[in-house]
């Protein structure tokens, strides 16, 4: 009998994760992992990991990591990026880390057009810290900090930042996608694949925005979480390539 | 003759280029404008990396990533952004990464102004930022001395993994003065601990979370014994007409400048006053005043603040000697005059009280 | 029987010890190879194991899915 | 031996550069020297000045809470810095358009048509050149050809404005004293 | 009965609201998530605002704008986060802003951790941020004071017009204890200075940018005097079993709960200890500790981090007598046992010197 | 004779300003005090000027102010008009202060649809700090730190951040208009006028960019900056209204 | 006197209610008492805990290094924590499902079939006051009618399940002690 | 004349001390009523002032591009 399913190279081997059951964090990483293998560039890879849930994901990603402090993981990979053009340079990141105390960064590394590459974890809520509301928080959804739900007279609708910086013109690719199912997951391998090829050709920066669904701060149970990604999130962040520019930059 | 005429803020720039800096990272803040102006020309000319970035908070995270892949890399700025800065340096001292960081001091707290001030000195020395760390902080009194200190600056922060701070001011920053640079630096200290991809070789990161205390302890008191390397190895200071002083001034960069003009006017009317001045304000010249103390018992402390340094005077003296303190924050430049005139003043008490 | 076409054997592992019983697996099996053991583990999640009734089709789907890389696929 | 000399003008007036070229010259001729310009808000609304100090010995303070010499190339120059003017001080002034001065017995005053005489040379924006002529002939502190060698290397870019920025220094420098008006 | 049981995270902010605070501006980090939460639920219920910020430096900033309009107003972070206050910290010393800020202080420098520390004394005494400032700093070491306190930083604030930090810890902040609260403040003090449009008299600004370096020089005197004001007013601190005492330990906080519990035991073993407990870290008690060096020689310092107030006491007593120091940092919580054996330890040292 | 043109209410009598001759900062000062005159809100308004050459604004303006810390004018402007709802809040910042330092508490205050309003001045460059490349600097646009010009590949293209915040729901109203012709100041004052009315209507955020020239810094004489707004600013900034949700939100 | 309780367990075990109420009676009976639970990172991964302190004198520390009693909801809680316990204390253990108990001579061993007797009461969550009742049978610390109070504040929204709770715990109460197995 | 027609006539002040000389107002005035007066203020300012020979048509155009409130204009 043969293993059909080979471990990632560049996933740490039997280490049981810190997150909870479900999370999608985990199925980001593994796609991540397996694209850093396909792609051949894990042995010149430097991830810089986010404080959130996935503030440990050095624990996991068996390439160099680099911690960052709160939302500012595109600095941190410019910086590296600068110094050594010649790595791969590539930045996991969870809502409120990018798209709240990140949003500077976010930005402008974008627009700066750095040659580097965005995973953002789009889970609607900061779940490292018990969750909190983050920018991308749906109407109504109820969290710690809006517990009758977020009402957008007062904290305002939801921020679409990767719509943002894929208006950009040094952004040359941004798609979202969702861990949602299985063709999700097919999707989203696809493209991190696109977006991490970017960086290798050579023509810009690119972002993935992944919906991924956080259970525990959603209080709801694995299946039904991700339904809501499904069912709910994909409505008001809708699925697709939002940039593609890779042919006018080659 | 290689002497050139060149300003404290272009100085920074020209040596750090100098030192083997590959990076620079920062946002434009009067008055040290000319240092980011300089390299966005010098550096990149020279093969380097200017990035103007988006604030100050982003610069410093810059000088994180490209520290962490190894490169000598240096940000500057003056004071409300050097605040922006301190989670930074929080994070440097804990990633025990080497950097170069520069306060061109300004008048504050708040905006302020942009004239000459010494009021960020317990920010810089005791840590603005969280937690417990330490950051060497070196001081020069002169143009040829940023040329000759930054240098240094580069050399500590590699070799004992550690953020450094030079702290100046508008004035030092602004002011043009014959400088002879020293050549290029060749060798640069090897990187094992730089993050570069693993390569063939075993994967590596950089954190400074730790989540077991027990752990994080560890890491604490591994700094502290880091810090005390420093301190035994580091401290720096230079003495001024104190072979036969019966009165000590202790000033660092301008005011030391001053306060030497000063202590050159009492002596011609005999009053027997000299200088410490601190290069190292931490690690602080404890030692050195304390020996001194065994001999001098009024000590005066000359600061552009309302009294900061004047607490590792104290410290050092441990209540050994007299300590009377001449402030002038807020940007203003004090006179060599008046400083004579508080020296002689604070003599005459001293006579009277006998 | 008539019917019979030569077709692949799978097999399919789940590591108990490092499963955390999201189930999602179990959710996406159409061949309903994978449910729940209704045992903790040493974690104390109810593990998902192959049931012994139903036939893997080696489609990959439960590895795909599988947030913490617990299950093994094999083939012949 | 210490020169403090302030010179203060408005922008476009070359007052940074005749600091410059006098703070290098004095460097060549290995003084100890300090150059500080005024910076940041306080250029903004035209005027500029800078602070050239030139001695044997270590400069304690680059500021001239006293300067010895006021070098001043507009009206509001004068009317800022006089009172700073302690007895025995020079004052150089720009003839041409500062001629509202206070009565002080206690200083010299030193007249210089700067703006009509660069005219006259063709070249109305080099008139703080005619002024480091005066200057130099005057204070005779630094040697006319270290004067000539700083300004090449400061306009080192621009031969030709070095050519004639030497020329007419040389003008201030050979036609100072001026008869005050 | 009106005793509740309650944690120290939802005791700042039930206490702020009874001190007529109006506003909260906050970003999450643990260990003082629940204080936000608890404001976004009571608070607004309340009739209050509660904004979750993108980040501590715009919740910072929040507060100076609420600040300046005249609402009693508060933000809360733990370490990291209080580091990016630091500029937004400047700037209300500087404009002479009211406001209260809420440390919960974890394991550091960089993430550290979000186990209980002290390791942000300096930052929270010398001021973090850039130019001469002081910020009152309280420090309660129950949940009773944590209330308490609360309110009395509100009062300090307004009255001196300056931002007070209250400074705790994870463990102060996740733990419950019975707690009274006080009745809600009836009148809030009136604030001629706060900007409410002009209407039909003059026109206002608030800013701190003082061009002239005299004059802001002259604020910054100004600013002394209302410190010296506060030094002289605001000192508080706590006498444990002091009367008899021939061993002072100096702790505050959660150090200071534990050090009275080492005391207890070694007063069972004949042991004469006693505890002074900083409640103002600054103004720190340096008069009460003066005071005592006049009769007991022997000091031990006990912080959860490597030796930062340590500092101020070594101010305080100025060589007048001899301070060891007992520190556990990065989030270690010590024991009451195990410092009992620190003092058994010391006690000894000091008996064989004799 | 009478006087035609009375000078604005709210706007302090002979102060000579520190502007530089020429500089569009004195022009949108004066349309910002003749509208709060004509909507009769100075009276309640609060001003807060930035860390930009209009960090002195407080000198002119006859209305309550308050200084900001570089960039966080809008995050104090949240804090004022969140305590004090009934006040009229602005902010007056410059293209540094808002869209480099400042864009997370543009985006974040945009985003939440604060019923504030902000006056942008564009000029491309820092002015207060000598001419630094902002990022509003045009492609090739010389300035201290872009010595060769700005150049895309290692800066990035200009940033338009009011399109950005245009494409948030709580953003009202948002224009583009220039100080460079007598009709650009015409329609500068119309689009002030909008804005400001839609605070006072209680509809939202709304924010208004002000092309302005900046002749010191660009090193040209009045005129030519002038003509420069029109001729290469406009080019890569278009004038024009960028979102108007004034009737959906009535 | 001072008790330091220890309660450990997994997340949906109500480790922290169990906490909560407890250190609420103690409050009702004037005691100083101090409750900490686990938080932030130490509580993904399922496992929650949170000590108990109850004294008539003011408490030092509300840590437990070495508590006076283990209450161990599960497995992994005993294994973690036992070897915390000094001679003489006391662990109640939710026989249950932690079956695997180190041998030890010097604590006394306390089993509690929560989840069998709360299954058979006909509310499984509730098995925490099952604990909670042997507990307070075990210790006599608090009297039970503040207990019930404890369980009415803290429950007050939901009256049903306050009464149910009441009734698991004086199941517990009443049953306690059980045979060890 | 035949073709006289009433009209307003119109005044225009150039506060002199307060012009920085930006001659916005010269550029964009189209009866060339302001002109450059060639004299320094005492900002050191080449100031605009009104021409003798033109006439003011009253437009308020200078007064709508002075960055500094220098202008005034009078009606009868
Ligand atoms: C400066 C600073 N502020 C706040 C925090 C606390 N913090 C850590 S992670 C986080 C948010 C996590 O949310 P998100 O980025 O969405 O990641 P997730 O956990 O949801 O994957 C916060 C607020 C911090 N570590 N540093
Ligand atoms: C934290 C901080 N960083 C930097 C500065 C310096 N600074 C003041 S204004 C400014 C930029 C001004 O540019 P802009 O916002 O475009 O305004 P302008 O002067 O062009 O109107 C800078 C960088 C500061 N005051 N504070
Ligand atoms: S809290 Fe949410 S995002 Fe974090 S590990 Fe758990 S499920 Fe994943
Ligand atoms: S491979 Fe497909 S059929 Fe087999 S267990 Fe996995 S999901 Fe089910
Ligand atoms: S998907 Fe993985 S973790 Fe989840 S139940 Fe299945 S095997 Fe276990
Ligand atoms: S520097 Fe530019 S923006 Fe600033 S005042 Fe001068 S012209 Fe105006
Ligand atoms: S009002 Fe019109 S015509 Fe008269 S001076 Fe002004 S611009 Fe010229
Ligand atoms: S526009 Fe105003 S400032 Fe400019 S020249 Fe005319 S009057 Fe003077
Ligand atoms: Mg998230
Ligand atoms: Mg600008």
């Amino acid at each position: 009998m043969n293993l059909k399913n080979k471990w990632p190279k560049y996933y740490k081997k039997d280490v049981v994760t810190h997150y909870c059951p479900g999370c999608g964090h985990g199925i980001a990483h593994r796609i991540v992992a397996e694209v850093l293998e396909e792609l051949d560039v894990g042995d010149r890879a430097i991830c810089v990991n986010p404080a959130g849930c996935a503030v440990l994901a050095y624990r996991y990603f068996d390439i160099d990591m680099l911690e960052s402090a709160h939302g500012r993981g595109t600095a941190m990979a410019t910086g590296i990026k600068r110094a050594r053009p010649d790595l791969f340079v590539f930045s996991y990141q969870g809502d409120g880390d990018l798209s709240a105390i990140g949003t500077a960064e976010t930005i402008h590394s974008a627009n700066r057009g750095e040659h580097i590459s965005v995973i953002f974890i789009n889970n609607a809520v900061y779940g490292m810290t018990g969750g909190q509301m983050a920018p991308t928080t749906l109407v109504g959804q109820k969290t710690t900090t809006s517990p009758s739900g977020r009402n957008p007279d007062y904290e305002g609708y939801p921020l679409h930042i990767t719509d943002v910086v894929a208006s950009f013109p040094g952004v040359v690719y941004a798609e979202r996608v969702a861990v949602d199912t299985p063709a999700g997951i097919r999707k989203t391998k696809k493209a991190v694949t696109n977006a991490f090829r970017c960086q290798i050709d050579g023509i810009g920066y690119s972002i993935v925005e992944i919906l991924s669904p956080c259970p525990t701060n959603w209080k709801m149970n694995t299946i039904e979480s991700y339904k809501w990604v499904t069912e709910e999130m994909t409505k008001e962040f809708p699925l697709g390539v939002l940039t593609d520019k890779r042919e006018k930059k080659k | 003759m290689n002497k050139i005429f060149i300003s404290g803020n272009h100085t920074f720039g020209e040596a750090a280029i100098r030192a083997g800096c590959k990076c620079y990272f920062g946002y434009p803040i009067t008055p040290q404008n000319e240092l980011g102006e300089y390299m966005a020309d010098r550096l990149r000319k020279s093969g380097g990396i200017f990035v103007q970035s988006e604030s100050e908070t982003a610069a410093i995270n810059m000088v994180v990533g490209a520290s962490a892949a190894g490169a000598r890399v240096m940000t500057s700025s003056s004071s409300p952004g050097i605040s922006l800065k301190q989670e930074g340096i929080s994070f440097l001292a804990g990633f025990e990464l080497p950097a170069v960081i520069i306060n061109v001091m300004r008048g504050g707290p708040g905006l302020g102004n942009i004239a000459p001030a010494q009021g960020d000195y317990f920010q810089a020395t005791r840590g603005g930022g969280h937690g417990d760390y330490r950051t060497p902080v070196l001081a020069p009194a002169s143009v040829q001395e940023i040329a000759d200190l930054t240098i240094v600056a580069f050399e500590i922060a590699d070799k004992y993994r550690t953020p450094v701070m030079l702290i100046s001011d508008g004035m030092m920053g602004q002011m043009k003065e014959p400088v002879i640079f020293p050549e290029h630096v060749k060798d640069l200290p090897q990187k094992e601990w730089a993050l570069s991809g693993r390569g063939k070789g075993k994967s590596r990161y950089l954190a400074s979370l730790i989540l077991d205390p027990l752990e994080m302890e560890r890491h604490n008191w591994k700094l502290v014994r880091k810090y005390k390397e420093i301190e035994k190895n580091e401290v720096r200071h230079e003495e001024y007409m104190m072979e036969d002083a019966e009165i000590a001034v202790i000033a660092y960069g301008t005011t030391a400048r001053i306060a030497k003009g000063a202590i050159k006017r009492v002596r011609s009317e005999g009053i027997k006053a000299g200088l410490i001045r601190p290069i190292t304000l931490w690690p602080f010249p404890s030692r050195a005043l304390k020996d001194i103390s065994e001999r001098i018992k009024k000590f005066i402390v000359f600061e552009m603040s309302t009294g900061q340094m004047l607490e590792d005077v104290q410290l050092a003296l441990a209540g050994k000697a007299s300590v009377s303190f001449h402030g002038r924050p807020g940007g203003v430049i004090p006179t060599p005059a008046e400083f004579a005139r508080y020296i002689y003043r604070e003599n005459q008490k001293e006579n009277k009280c006998l | 029987m008539a019917k019979t076409v030569t077709r692949k054997k799978y097999d399919v592992i789940v590591k108990s010890e490092f499963c955390k019983g999201c189930h999602l697996c179990i959710e996406y099996c159409k061949s309903g190879k994978l449910v729940n053991s209704k045992k903790l583990n040493k974690m104390g999640y109810l593990y998902a194991e192959p049931a012994e009734d139903a036939k893997c089709t080696g489609c990959m789907v439960c590895t795909l899915v599988c947030p913490d890389l617990v299950i093994e696929v094999y083939d012949e | 031996m210490i020169n403090k000399i302030l010179c203060a003008g408005s922008g476009g007036q070359g007052v940074l550069t005749l600091g410059n070229i006098l703070g290098n010259a004095a460097m060549m001729e290995d003084y100890c020297v300090t150059f500080l310009p005024s910076y940041g808000a306080a250029m903004r609304g035209g005027t500029a000045n800078c602070t050239v100090c030139i001695s044997n010995n270590e400069i304690a303070s680059p500021v001239a809470s006293a300067p010895d010499i006021l070098i001043a190339m507009n009206q509001p120059s004068v009317s800022a810095f006089i009172n700073r003017l302690e007895p025995g001080a020079q004052l150089i002034y720009n003839s041409s358009i500062a001629d509202n001065l206070p009565i002080r017995g206690d200083i010299e005053f030193h007249p210089v048509p700067a703006n009509d005489l660069a005219i006259e040379l063709g070249n109305e924006r080099s008139m703080n050149m005619i002024i480091l002529g005066s200057f130099i002939k005057l204070t005779n502190i630094i040697r006319v050809d270290n004067i000539h060698k700083s300004i090449e290397m400061l306009m080192g870019a621009k031969p030709k404005l070095a050519k004639k920025s030497k020329e007419i220094f040389n003008a201030g420098y050979e036609r100072f004293p001026f008869i005050s008006e």
